[in-house]
Formats: C-alpha cells, structure tokens, sequence
C-alpha cells in the first residue's frame, strides 16, 4: 500500500494518553492539543488524574489521563471514546480499555508489559487477552528501548533518558495525524532554555517516535482532521481556571476598580489563585488567606474598602465560606465567590468534577439569605461568567456565587479573543464626596441597589454590619423592620432578572422532549441533543448559565414541550429547584455520580428511553 | 474639594447613635480614649475604617463617626486585612475582645500579627464573654467559675502578649480601661507604629466579671500592682518609685532601691530590640509576684504586608510588557484565523 | 362592692411583666410562672429581650418582656394579647400597647413617667393619649415612691432599694389572682441565704405590694384561674435548653455510653452547653470549644472513640459546621447537632426567634450529604426530641441535626416527669473484640447501618475518613464504587423512616383545609385550628417533627383535603421542601419574618381568607 | 479474653495499604520512625488512635494498623482532642502538615497546645502545600517562590517553636525526616510527655520543595548546621565537637572551644525549665548563624486538661446527690398533681 492509500479523513477524532502520574501525560497531551489548536482544529481536552501527587506506580489508582477530541467543525466534549489511546503500562490499559472506540488503535510500550507490572494493573497474565483487546489495533513499541537506544551517545542519567519517553509516543501520535513537531519543538527550547542537553534529548526521542511510526508499515492508518471552518480572528487555547481569572481581569478594569482576590488553595479552584497571583503587572492583590473563611473575609474587607473583591474555592471551602457570605448579603456589599466544584461530599473525589454544590450555593446560610447564583458552561465561556458575574456583583451591589467544576477548570479549547471594546461597561453605584446625608441603605426605587461609598471618601462616613439594621443603617429589631429588610433583600436579588438574559432553547421552541441542564455539562448535553435530532428525535436543549434568578422567559419556554428532562451530574439538585420554582410542572430526570462527565451515549439512551416511556 | 481640614476636637469622632453597653461597663472609658487619640493624630477622618468582631467591645464602630464594619465573630483580623491591603492610604483599626480574638478569631489574629499588616488591633480583654452573658473566655484564669465551669476551668489562659511575640509580633501594648490618659498615649503609638499594632485593654465587664483588675485599677492598690514602661527609662515603680526590676539570670526579678541597689542597677525599657526574650518576660508579669506591665512593652519596625505587596507591584510593573488586559488576552501563543 | 362579687372566673390569662433590661422583668416572670405552675395551672412563657446585656435605660430599644399565659385546661401558645401589663416605664408601655387585650388592665409605676422618660419611649407628652389606653383600665401606681417608703428604716443604700420595685409590682399581681407569696419567699430565702437583709428587703417591698393592691379599690377585677386538671403524676416547669439538655443525658443513660458536648457559646443555644457544664455528677465531658468547628470536630472525635456525642448552636454557627457535618456523613459516625434557630441572616436577629434555618440543615453542605433532619415542637418535647434524635443517630450511625428556636429554648412549661423505664432502649450496634475480619463500611442489608468498632477494641482496628471509600475503607476514587457509596448513604438515611411515627392530624383526617407546621409554631397552629374548628371551619392541623425522612404516611394525609398550607416563620423553606418531594400537590403558605412566634389571630385570619379564596 | 500481648515488632504497626507517597518523599522515613516508636511503647495496639487532617503528610493513618480517623483540613486537632477526652485511656497522635497545623488549624493548634490536652502531634514541616501542588505555607520562608508567590512570598514565616511556646506550649522538639534514628527516640519521648508534645519534623518534599532542608542533611554539613540538644548535657556540636553555645547578654552565641574557652563555659541543656525564655531561643536557632536545634528543646510537666476533667467529675460525683438520670429529674422544685 503508499502511504496516501493509509489517509482516512476524519471530522473529528479523539486521543487519549494515558500513563503513570510520574508519565508526563498531561504535558503530552497538552503539546498535542497546542499543535492541534495552532493546526487549526477546534478541540476540547479532558485531564483527569488521581488525587496523589505522584500515586503508587503501575496501579490503576496511578494512572494519569489526558483526553483530546480534535474536530474540523466545532466541538463541544472531550469524547466519550477514544480513537487513539497512548498507554505507557499495563495499567493504563486496565484503566482506559472501556473507553475505546471500537476498530481504535492503542500504542503500547512493550518494555513495561512485564509480568510483574501486568499483575500490579490487576490482570492476571494477558491484558490483551482478558480485556479482549485483539479487537483493537495494538501498536506495540519498545519504547523504552527505543528511547535509550536513542540517547545513548549523550552521557545523560538514565533517569533523565527514561523521562524523555513520553515525547516518543508523542512523536508517533504526531505521525499519525501527520502534525508538525514545531510547536514542540519551539515549546522545549523556551521550557529548557538554561539546559541545552535537555532540549537535545527530547527533540530527538521526539523525532525518533516520530521516524519509528513512518517506519513500522503496520501503523496504519493516518487519520486526517483538516482545520475548522472557524470565525475570523485571534485565537488561543484556554482552560476554565484561566478564562475565569481573566474575566475578572476584565471586569476590572471596566469598573475602573482594582482587583483583589482572596483565597485559600484547594483542587481544583487553586489555579485561579496562582493565575492572578501572577498578574501583579496588572495590579492585582492576591491573598493567599491562612483559610477560606479568611478568605472571603479579606475579600469582603476589600470589597468595603472599594475594590472588585473575588475568592475562589471548592466544595468543602465554601461550606467553610457560609457563615460570611451571610454578613456579605447583609452589608449588601459586591463580591464574587467563585466554586470550582469537584466530587463530594466530605473531602470526596477531590480531582473529580461534580455538579452537586447547588443546593449548598443557593441555600447553605443561615436565614433568608438569597444570593445570584450563576454557572459557566464551557471552559472558554468561565471567562464570560466572570465578567458578568463581577458586572452584577458591582451594579447591583450583591454576592454573586459563580459556579465552575473540574471539568471546566481543567478542561480547556481554542478561544476567539474578544477586544476589549466588545465588553459591556460597568458602573458600581458609587458615592461622591459630599456633605449631604448619605443613608446607607437607601435604595434605587427601581432596582433596590444601595449605593457604594467607599472609605476615604470625605463626608460619606457611615457604619455597617451583620445585625438588621434599618435603612439608615442603626441596628433594629422592629419587627416589621426585619420583615421590610428580608423582603428587600430578597427582591433586589430577584431584580436582577434584568440583566439576566433570556433563554434560548438549542432545537425547537416545542417538542417532545426538552432536555435541561446547567453548568459544565453543556457540551455533553449539545452533543448528544444534536444527534438525537439528526436521528430525527424531538428533542431541544435548554440550558441555564443563570440560576438565580431564572431567566424571565423560563415558565413559557418548557411550556413547549411534552417532557421536561433534567440532566445533571449529580442526584438531582437542580430538578428539585425547578420542582419549588414551578409547582405547575412534572420534570423527569437523568443523573450520574460517579465524578465524571456524562457520555453522550449515556444521555442519548437515557433520553430514547425517557421518550419512549 | 475643600482643603483638609485635620483639626477635631474628640467629639467630632462620635457618631450620633446611643451608646448601648451597661452603664459602668468599662468600654465607655476605652471610647472617651480612643476618640482623643484620633483626634490627636490629625488624619482625615474619612481615612479611618474601624472593624469590628462580635462581642460587646465589638459595637465600639456605631458610636464612632469614621467608616466602620460591624463584622461576624471572630473574623475582624482578616477583614481589616483586607481593607488594608485594598487601601492603603486607610488607617485600619480592630476592635476586639478576648473572646473574638482569642477564641473564634485566634487564627486570623497570629496571621495578621505575622503577616504584620499595618492594622491597630484594640483587644478589650475582660476575661469573660460578655455578649454571650458570662461563658469564660481563652483569658480567663485557671479556676474562674462561670456559667460554663461551674465548678472552674481546668485551662490555663493564654497570655496575650506572649502570643503575639510567639506569632512574631512586633508591637504589643497594654493599657487598662480607666487610665484614660495613658490609654490615649498606648493608642497614639498604636496608630503611628507601621505594622500590626496590638494593644491589649484591661477591661471591666461589671455585669458578669466585675473586678477582674481590681487589683490594677484600685487607687489603694494600683502603684504596687502595675509598672508603667516608658522607652530608655529605669523600669521603676511602687508609691515611692522604689522598686525596681532587674535581671537574674534569665529572669525578672523584683528588688526594692536603697541598701545598695541603685537606679544605675536597675532594667532600661528598651521596646525597640528586636530579641523578644525581654518582651516576653514583660508582658508575662502577673501580680503578685511582680507589677502587671502597662504601656509600649515592644515596638520594633519591620516591613509590613501591605507595604511589601505595593512595592512588589510597582517593581512588576515596571518591568513587565502586560500593560492592560488587552495585553494580557494575546500574550503566549495564539493564531489568527483567516 | 364586696370583695367576692369583684372576682371572675377565667378559663385562662395572660400578663406580661415589662420594663428595662435591669428591671428584673425575667424574675419576675419566672417567679410568677412557677407559683401558677405550683398552683396547678397550666402554662406557658415567652421570654423576650434585647441582644444588648443592658440596653440604654428607659428606651423601646432597652425593654425586656416575660410573657406568660396561664390556663385551667392545656395552654399551647404564651397568648397573643395581654390581660394584665405590668409596664415599669413609658417605654415598656409604648413597646407593648399594641399586644394588650381590650379591657386589660396596665399597671404602671407612676413614679417613672417623667417627662424626660416619655420623650425617651418616644411618646411627645402622654403615653395614654397617644396610644389611647384609656381603653384599658390602668392602675397607676407611685411603685418607687412606695417602695422607698417600704424600706426607709432597713438602712440600705438606695440603689439595692430601686432594685426591688420588681417584687412590688409581682405582690400587685400575685393579690390581682389570688396568689400565695409562699413560693416566691421560700425562693428568696434560698438565693439570698447569706445576705438576710436583702431576703427582709425584698420579701417586705412583695407583701408591700400585695397590700396595696388590695387597698385600692380600684384594682378591679380579680382574676381566678383554677387549677388544670391535668394528668396525675410529678411535675415540673421546664424550658426547652434545660429539656434538650436532659434528653441527651437520658439518651447516654440509656445507650450505656458516656456523654461528650462540644459546643461554642451563642445566644441562645448557649443554656445547653451550661446546662451540661453542671453535670459534671452524671459524667458529662463539656467541652467549651474555641470555636463552632471546633465545637462540631470534637464531637466527632469523641463519637469515633465511643461517646454519645453532641455539638449545640445556633443559625451562625451552623454555617460554621457545614464541613465537619460532610466529614460525618461521611465517616458514619453517630452525632447529634442541635441548631437553636434565631433571627437571620448573618448576625440577624440573635436574641429573637425564626424557622429560617432549616434549608441550611436540609442542604448546607458541599456534595450529596443529606442527614436526618429534626425538629422539637414545645418547650416540653425538646426532651423528647433530644432522646430520639440521640436514638436515631446511635441506632442508625447517621448525623441527625435537631431543630429548635428561641421560643422553644427560653420558654418553659409544665412537665410531667416521664420515668426512665418508660422510655426505650437505645441499642448502638457496637462492635465486640474479636479477630475476624472487621469490614467498616459493611452494612445490615436491612437497614443499611454500618457497625460501631470504638478504639481500645481489640482486634477492630482500621480507618475512616472523608475521602471516597469502598466498603473495606480504602480509598477508592473508582466511578462506580462513588455512585454506589452515594447512593447508600442517601438510602440509609431514607430508611430511618422506620424509626419515624407516622403523622396524625388534629382534628380529621379529611376537610377544606389542612394547616401545615414544624417545629415551634405547634402551639400557635394547634390552638388557631381548635378556635377556627369551634367556629365550625372544617380545618385540620399536621404537624412535623420529623422533617427527614418525612413520616411514611405524610402523601397521604395531605390527600385527604382540599387546600394545603404550610405557616412557617421564615419566607416559605418547609414549603419549598414539601414542593419537591411532592409534586403532585399544589401548597399555598403562610409566613412571618419579624423574629417573633405567630401570634393565633394572625393566622386564623389568613387561614380564613384562604378557605375564602 | 487473651492476656495482653505488648510485644510487637514495627510490621506489626504496618497496614495493608499501598503506601501512595512520591517516590522519594520525607514521609515514608517518618512512617518507618514511628512504628519502630510504637513497637517500642510496648502498648496494646488497639489504644492507639492517629488522627489528621489533609495533605500529603495525613494521609498517614492509612498506612498504619492502628485505629486511624482521616479528618478534614485542619481540623485534626480538635479531632484529637475529641477523642482524648472522651477515652483518655488512648493513646492519641494527630498528624499534621505545615499547611493543615500552622494555615487553616492554626487556631485549634494553639487551643490545643494551651490546654495541654494529652496528645502527641508530629508536625510534617517541608515549608510547602505538597498535595494541592506546592502553594506557600506559613513556615515558607520570606521570598519563596511557589505557584501563588512567582515574585516571592512577602511575609515572615511562623517559627513553630516559637508560636508553640507563645500558646503556652509545654513540649516541642524538632527532628529531621531522614534521621530515622534520632526521629525514633524523639517520639517516644513525645509519647511518654503528659500533655500536648509537638514534634516539628523537617521533611522534605521531593517534587515542590525538594531541597529545602538540605543544609541540615547533607552528610558534609549537617554536624555544622544542627546541634541535637539532650537532657543535662552541655550543648556542643561541629563535626569535630569544637563549637558550642553559650550565653551572651540575653543571647545565644556560638564560641569555638579552646582558647580558654572549655566545657565548663558551654550552656547544658534543660528541657524541663519551666521558664520558656532559653527554650525559645533555642527553638529560634536558625542557619547560618546558629546551628538547627534538634532533639527534645523543651519538656515540662503540667496538669493535662484530659485528668483535669477526670478529676474534677470524680471530684463532683463524690459530693453530688444526684446519681442518676432519674434523680436529676426529679430534683429542685416539682410538684405532685393527683
Ligand atoms: C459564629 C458565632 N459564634 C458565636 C457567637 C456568639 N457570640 C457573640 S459575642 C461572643 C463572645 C463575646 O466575648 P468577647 O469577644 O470577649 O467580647 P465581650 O462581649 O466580652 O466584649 C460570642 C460567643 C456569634 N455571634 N457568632
Ligand atoms: C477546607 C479545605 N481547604 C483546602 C483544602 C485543600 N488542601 C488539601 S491539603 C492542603 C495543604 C497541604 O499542605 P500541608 O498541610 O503542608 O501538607 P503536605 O501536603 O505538605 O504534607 C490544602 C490547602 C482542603 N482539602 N480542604
Ligand atoms: S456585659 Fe459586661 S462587657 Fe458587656 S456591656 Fe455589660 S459590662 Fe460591658
Ligand atoms: S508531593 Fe511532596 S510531600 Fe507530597 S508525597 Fe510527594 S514528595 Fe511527599
Ligand atoms: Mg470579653
Ligand atoms: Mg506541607
């Protein structure tokens, strides 16, 4: 056969690498994704690696995953299976072997299919055999071999040598979608730059896989994903922790505000700390708090003393963050609590995704205490949410709880950068100087804001605090007073169903079938509602960014539909929301706790059935 | 704008609400105190912003007239904190009882101390809770009866300024309610010393601990109780000044002057070395035994938090190419789509 | 007239004592609420006071109240409107006109309103013009003035004088219902014992008072309620701190384990911890934390190591120990965490009381964590409630948060003395030493409870934690083995339902309109529904103690009536509850959010206009 | 019920779970010193209970055989202290790291320590947040560059010695991960201490901190940068035994022996000093400058609040009327309705 008979074109396809947390599997698939998304494909990635830093090698426990789906058209998941799955062990193939899509390829590294590390995996002989992977198309390299053969002559530590593997596996996935090593390669040098013998080794073990799979006729055949039709523009990849940073960033400097964060680290919320911890140019006080509690207070603090204060956490963090967001909603001060949410409950499945904080972000106060609670959907669009959620936070004078998840966090796709010209302004009711009597908590008769004036600002002196205090800010406890201040309170969140905007149905405005979701799972749920369609089911997505308030036009848009479906990653917490929101309505519901995203296929099923009831 | 008017008289510093703590309570005197010593430093009042904790000491915000945050128990430090850090050019104080800052707020509170926020961190310490109607609190004595050991605690207190010197304070004073002039003095220093500033208020509670520092208040009494350190002077006291501390070994010891022992024998106050083992020792005397400490125990300036990070900003700036966010979205690696 | 003819025969009345927070109001109160007790009424009590220890004298801000409502048959609220007022300043007048029943009667102390004291209540000149009680029939009396006189020749100093007005105005009304002086001076006697001249001071300045009252003709009419006829047996007053306290002391007699409180002071669940303190003759370990996690954390630790171990709080505080509740949940370890709910949110209202706190218990926490939820009902049955709490969370290894509120903790009544054998047997399932194979997470197929293995057993060694595990312990991050364990947890607490007595109506078990309560409101709910049924409403009440699981029968007796609403002292959570878990039926609400109980007329008349609807 | 069998040898304190620490790690050498130090307490295995909190260091428990609770983050010692209460026939030991002790359960740390609750608390300090990937922790020192400090920390670390003393601490000692043999020896003295014993141990993190106590390791330099402090010995060190530590002022110096200076003139140490003023010092020792102290630096008795409470309940149930529940009921003011 010649080598162009071997080509097959493919819209999309998706790899996996896949090996000991020690692999360097995520930095692999990482460059992989890079060259893909500079190559021009649209693409989503899926990271997914056990909570120990480096987990006992050659278990199943120990195994590092890096998931890609390359697409040509837009792509909105990370795949359910893999067309490609790179597995440096034998538990590698244990851990991934469902997940491979049938007539896949796997690339093995025979050296370590040793009788020993195939029983660490929990086989008992044959991975091939028991897992009945003759099915697929095994590429079985002696990588290991192959790479120390390849550096022999450089006098490097064979530690050293041994890390250099991965870019050989890297190097064949390279050849086989027929991708440049100069995005790489490029990446090495300026990575290295201090080690010259470093950059060395690793290009030429990435060359060398690259070679080895020209070489070996068996490797058949070479996918072709060719770019994606996509809008004009300036384009990067990011992932969900970097976008939100930035949206607030953003929000920043429309509000002409500084930004201040204060937080606690914690997985996987703690990479929006380090990204703007790395923003003093742009000003930004990060606080590392000695913990979440301190956190939000430092930021609340901020927040008082007129900044756009933010702090980020996960699950355990904000139930730690309760108590305070309570005096937040009091003082009717802006801030923006971000939740990345990962397994729960407890400390949990801390490198998980989940969806099951809602409850906890709309109720888990004490008293009346209502909030905006909104959620991003995409890796890309965190950096939307942000700003959004930082404009609401600061005009109308609010906490906001955003809500993100592993999957976002970690998850990351190319991203049209937007100008700066192309976002919203942002105008916090601040107070002047002056000398007339400022009453703190006045409100705008149409909105219920209460203005902001902020310490250091002459003749605008005023005192706030947790207690119920009257509209001139004096502790009270009248009674109708307290009742006048709940209800206030919670109508002022209400009204920001201004700026909340209406929702769109994905399909059709009436069906058979409305599939609901909110959160990180939108890709998931687009996908599998575009298939059901081009199967010629009835059925439309609606998905929610904003959860509270609901967008205004909610009621009449599931009005269309015959079944309302409620799919989320949890037991079932938005469905109970929407049951107490609309007492009119029977909502039908799809779940999954295991922390991990849906499939496609999961919910395609689900829904057939659902339909077919 | 006008021009600054930093003239007041303490009065101009009292807001227009009623003072709510019982009447005799000790922290009316810690207000009279704390609204001439701002008066005294001549700062704009818009740049004052008091943060409070819960606590009955933690109402002091409402009676005064500058920006103030009633803030939720325990979490008064980190707030401050925050305000600092947002701003700067505010003059930051805490107010704080032992029960705030020591039980629910210890943490916050040895961070900030290590951190050394410029913030000025008042500590009415009544050796109870007084909100709550009487619990004992992490200063009570070992024994004190109260609603919640009725039949003594079985812990022993911590000593305040031995806290904050072992979270490397570098400022500790102590004062007691009813000396006002002193206490105006202690809060002054408080204010101008660049770093967390604790001072730690002897308070009375006469509702649910009366007298705890009958002793030191006591008119009779209070000479020999208590010394009053005052920088690069003999640490001397007693009705006829003449008594005296010096050192034996590793440690403090009472002498009277006379039969031989001299001014010349006796400790010079120095608050600004920066070894804590002195300040420690100091702040440690309890009666009897020895005079309890009152006045600056330890002042020695390093660089503060909020400082640090201003500086730390200004030098990234300078040398980073990321002006704005514009720059910032297409910095590392992008690609046009055509 | 003679003195007979003036006498009227009541079947139930209610005073409230009012005046500064240093008056003595409380005593008062509680002296008068004892005597009736012992007289052989029923009763019951509502403290209500300021957060301030001493709020600013002569001031609405600064009165502290005692209600009290005494009965010849059972009394189930403290009564909406006073009969009789004692009102020691203009203040308490202006704080209390509004609560005074048409004819009552409003004993002054004449020698307090001067002008500077009606200015400071807020009255321009004349409290009885502007609130127009010359309805009311009022006995101005110079009460300092007399008292002075009382006392001249004891040689006091005048303020221990002053401090006795309380007794004075407590003789006028001990004479208004015929009352002995015994108990009050035995009282006075005891508490007094070593200082005799205030015991002579105050036991004078009382009979004074008594004398008075009955020389002023004016003082007309007397009121005689007679005593209840109430089961046979011992009794007592109690309020509902004292009562929680001592079901937990019964629960650890019973269950043979020792009893661990780890809780921070917070009004005003703060008596439980004292309460407990004082026990130290019955064993009890009382730990004053440092702070609420703390509190919670302890607990913990003493439930792993074999106690029965409680934490106590209130709104604030529960949000601080939404993490630790995780950890439970997920360690399965038996606790109990009592929320004493107050004015929310934030800081709130501390001293007054809510229901707005039980979204929080249902849902504050990060995760699927869900927990037994409970709610005491009277002062009384907080004993009862405490016990079963501790048996469900022994019995069943599960969290179980325990509701009251200020009104229940403050308020006392009468209380038959059960007798420890009629209570039942608590049996943990403890783990006997043994060298078989110990499996934690192992469950009863039954009831899914694991088994309790305390540290010192030998043999049982092994461990537990917060992370994800598998039935052996180990911590496993396995997708399956999350979604089973979550689903386990869920259904085991689903299953204490078993332990739950199915609902019973008030009234029947069909008609227009089924009144819906929790918690605290009981009395009120229960007496409105007996009024509007002898008006010949056909409506009935159901009301919760048991919130999770909801009692098996609960669809059910909601079928049987046309309109459902649900009264509740918050903005509608228990409401939003039913909603969710009962989608077939249509709610409407009823809600108060001013930090005070219902009073019966409100809801009688919102109930009416329902059923008008 | 068998005799007691008190005899183990340290596998017997192993669990059967896969150790999951980095290849490398500081921690698997403290695992391997403290089951050779419980095999040596000759306990009965099931008195033991180990708690933590999260990190990479609490995940000890899981590797041991005994009763084991894997808490929250910071909160071990409020577990811990649960536990003692509760039992105090346990034998408690709490595992913590820099970040779960001295960040987020800095307060119940110190809460700990003041009350002298009974329990032993090895304290893993590799100056780093190891398993949230190498965050600064409040022992990072001033300038560290980590993921949330790229331009270097701005704040004084916390000296564990120090804040411990300063809480009124009654036992600290310091060991290194690596000294498996000194490591050893300082828990069990941990153990035996009634009243809270903290042992700081120096580890290291291979993967975020690698290095980071490697002065204090290295063969070549470590009997120049360490000196292991022992009871009622005289505190010498150097790898020829030439230095040792004398008192200057309020000071510690190092002097060279010889030249007129002998033994005689070299400091012994006194770990059961109950003046924490030398213990401070000495706690403080940092290199260059001073040699790393390590060993047992202070070790006093004082009342525990676990017996404390023993006694005071025994002490009460001796006086008390009331037995039993139903007493307790039935007592004060009651009436009979008939
Ligand atoms: C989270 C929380 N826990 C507990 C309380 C109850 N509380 C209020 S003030 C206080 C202690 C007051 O003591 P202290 O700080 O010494 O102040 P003081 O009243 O003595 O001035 C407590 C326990 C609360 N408001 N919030
Ligand atoms: C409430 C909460 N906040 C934050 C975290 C995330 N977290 C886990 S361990 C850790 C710090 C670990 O540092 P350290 O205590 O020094 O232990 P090490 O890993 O270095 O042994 C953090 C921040 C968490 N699990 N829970
Ligand atoms: S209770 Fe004590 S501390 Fe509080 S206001 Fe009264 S006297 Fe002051
Ligand atoms: S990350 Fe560091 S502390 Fe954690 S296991 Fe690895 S080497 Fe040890
Ligand atoms: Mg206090
Ligand atoms: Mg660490």
């Amino acid at each position: 056969m010649s080598k162009s008979e071997r080509v097959i074109e493919r819209e999309e396809v998706v790899i996996r690498f896949s090996g000991d947390s020690g692999d360097g599997m995520q930095l692999t698939g990482t460059l992989f994704s890079n060259t893909s998304a500079l190559f021009g494909n649209d693409l989503l990635t899926f990271p997914d690696y056990p909570a120990e830093i480096r987990a006992p090698q050659g278990t199943v426990g120990g195994v590092s995953g890096f998931q890609v789906h390359v697409g040509q058209s837009e792509v909105y998941t990370p795949g359910d299976f893999a067309d490609v799955l790179v597995a440096m062990n034998p538990a590698a193939v244990k851990a991934n072997s469902k997940y491979i899509r049938d007539g896949g390829v796997i690339i093995i590294d025979e050296d370590n299919f040793t009788e020993k590390n195939i029983k660490k995996a929990g086989y008992e002989k044959d991975p091939i055999e028991e897992d009945r992977l003759d099915r697929y198309n095994i590429i079985s390299a002696p990588i290991t071999t192959l790479v120390r053969e390849t550096l022999k002559d450089l006098g490097l530590d064979p530690k050293t040598v041994i890390r250099t593997k991965n870019m050989f596996a890297l190097g064949m996935v390279y050849f086989l979608f027929g991708r440049d090593l100069e995005y790489t390669e490029e990446y090495l040098k300026s990575k290295f730059s201090k080690r010259p013998e470093i950059i060395e080794a690793n290009s030429k073990v990435l060359r060398a896989g690259y070679h080895y799979a020209e070489t070996i006729e068996a490797m058949t055949p070479i996918y072709k994903v060719s770019p994606a039709s996509i809008e004009k523009g300036l384009y990067r990849t990011i992932d969900g922790n970097t976008a939100l940073s930035w949206g607030f960033l953003a929000a920043a400097e429309k509000a002409g505000l500084g930004l201040f964060i204060g937080s606690y680290p914690i997985t996987p919320a703690s990479g929006i700390l380090e990204t703007l911890a790395a923003r003093k140019d742009l000003g930004v006080k990060s606080f590392q708090a000695e913990d979440e509690i301190a956190g939000i207070c430092t930021a609340l603090g901020a927040s008082f003393a007129g900044n756009l204060a933010i702090t980020t956490t996960s699950g355990p963090g904000l139930a730690l963050k309760s108590e305070a967001i309570g005096l937040a909603v009091m003082t009717e001060l802006p801030i923006v609590i971000v939740n990345v949410q990962r397994g729960g409950p407890s400390t949990g499945l801390p490198t998980k995704t989940e969806q099951a904080d809602l409850m906890q972000a709309l109720y888990g106060r004490n008293g009346e205490c209502p909030v905006v609670v909104m959620a991003a959907s995409t890796p890309s669009n965190c950096f939307k949410y942000a700003f959004e959620a930082a404009r609401i936070a600061l005009e109308h004078m609010v906490p906001v709880i955003l809500l993100s998840d592993g999957f976002l966090a970690n998850g990351s796709e190319p991203w049209k950068i937007p100008s700066m010209d192309s976002l919203p302004e942002i105008k916090p009711p601040l107070v002047k100087e002056g000398d007339d009597v400022f009453i703190p908590y006045e409100r705008d008769p149409k909105t219920l804001i209460r203005r902001w004036a902020i310490p250091g600002t002459r003749g605008r002196e005023h005192r706030i605090g947790g207690l119920e205090k009257t509209v001139k800010g004096t502790v009270s406890y009248i009674p109708e007073n307290h009742e006048y201040m709940v209800k206030m309170r919670a109508e002022k969140v209400a009204r920001v169903v201004t700026k909340v905007p209406d929702l769109q149905t994905y399909g059709d405005n009436e069906g058979d079938m409305l599939l609901i979701g909110w959160g990180g799972t939108y890709g998931h749920l687009l996908t599998s509602v575009r298939e059901l369609r081009k199967e010629g089911r009835k059925v439309s997505l609606a998905h929610f960014n904003y959860i509270n308030p609901l967008p205004a036009n909610t009621a009449e848009v599931f009005s269309g539909f015959e079944k309302l479906v409620v799919a989320e990653l949890n037991a079932g917490q938005f469905i109970r929301y929407l049951r107490m929101e609309f007492e009119e309505l029977k909502f039908k519901q799809i779940n999954k706790i295991q922390g991990l995203p849906f499939t496609c296929k999961e919910i395609k099923e689900q829904c057939v059935k659902l339909l077919e009831e | 704008m006008n021009e600054e008017i930093v003239e007041y008289s303490p009065n101009d510093f009292k807001s227009d609400q009623e003072v709510r703590w019982c009447p005799g309570c000790g922290d009316h005197a810690v207000l009279a105190a704390i609204i001439r010593a701002l008066a005294e430093l001549k700062i704009p009042k818009e740049k004052f912003a008091f943060i409070s904790g819960i606590g009955c000491s933690s109402r002091f915000p409402y009676y005064l007239s500058t920006y103030g945050f009633h803030g939720i128990h325990g979490r008064a430090s980190a707030i401050a904190t925050g305000v600092k850090i947002a701003n700067h050019d505010l003059n930051v104080w805490q107010i704080t009882g032992d029960g705030d800052a020591m039980a629910i707020g210890g943490n916050h509170f040895i961070h900030a101390v290590r951190r050394n926020i410029d913030i000025n961190i008042i500590l009415f310490n009544n050796q109870i809770y007084g909100l709550t109607k009487g619990q004992y609190s992490p200063t009570s004595f070992r024994g004190a009866i109260t609603k919640t050991s009725p039949f003594g605690t079985v812990e022993e207190p911590f000593s305040v300024g031995e806290l904050v010197i072992g979270a490397k304070g570098k400022f500790f004073a102590r004062t007691i309610d009813s000396n006002v002039h002193l206490s105006t003095e202690v809060y002054k220093q408080a204010a101008l010393h660049e770093g967390t500033s604790v001072v730690e208020v002897l308070q009375n509670c006469v509702i649910f601990n009366d007298g705890v520092h009958k002793e030191l208040t006591d008119r009779e009494t209070r000479d020999e109780t208590t010394i009053v350190l005052k920088q690069g002077e003999p640490m001397i006291f007693g009705k006829n000044g003449d008594k005296g501390l010096k050192l034996d070994g590793l440690k403090l010891k009472v002498v009277k002057l006379g039969n031989g022992i001299t001014e010349k024998d006796i400790l010079v106050h120095d608050c600004e070395e920066n070894n804590p083992g002195m300040h420690t020792m100091l702040a440690n005397m309890r009666y009897p035994g020895y005079p309890v400490a009152l006045g600056v125990i330890r002042c020695v300036s390093a660089p503060t938090y909020d400082m640090s990070v201003e500086s730390q900003i200004a030098k990234i700036q300078k040398i980073s190419k990321i002006k704005n966010v514009a720059d910032l979205l297409k910095s590392g690696s992008t690609w046009e789509a055509k």
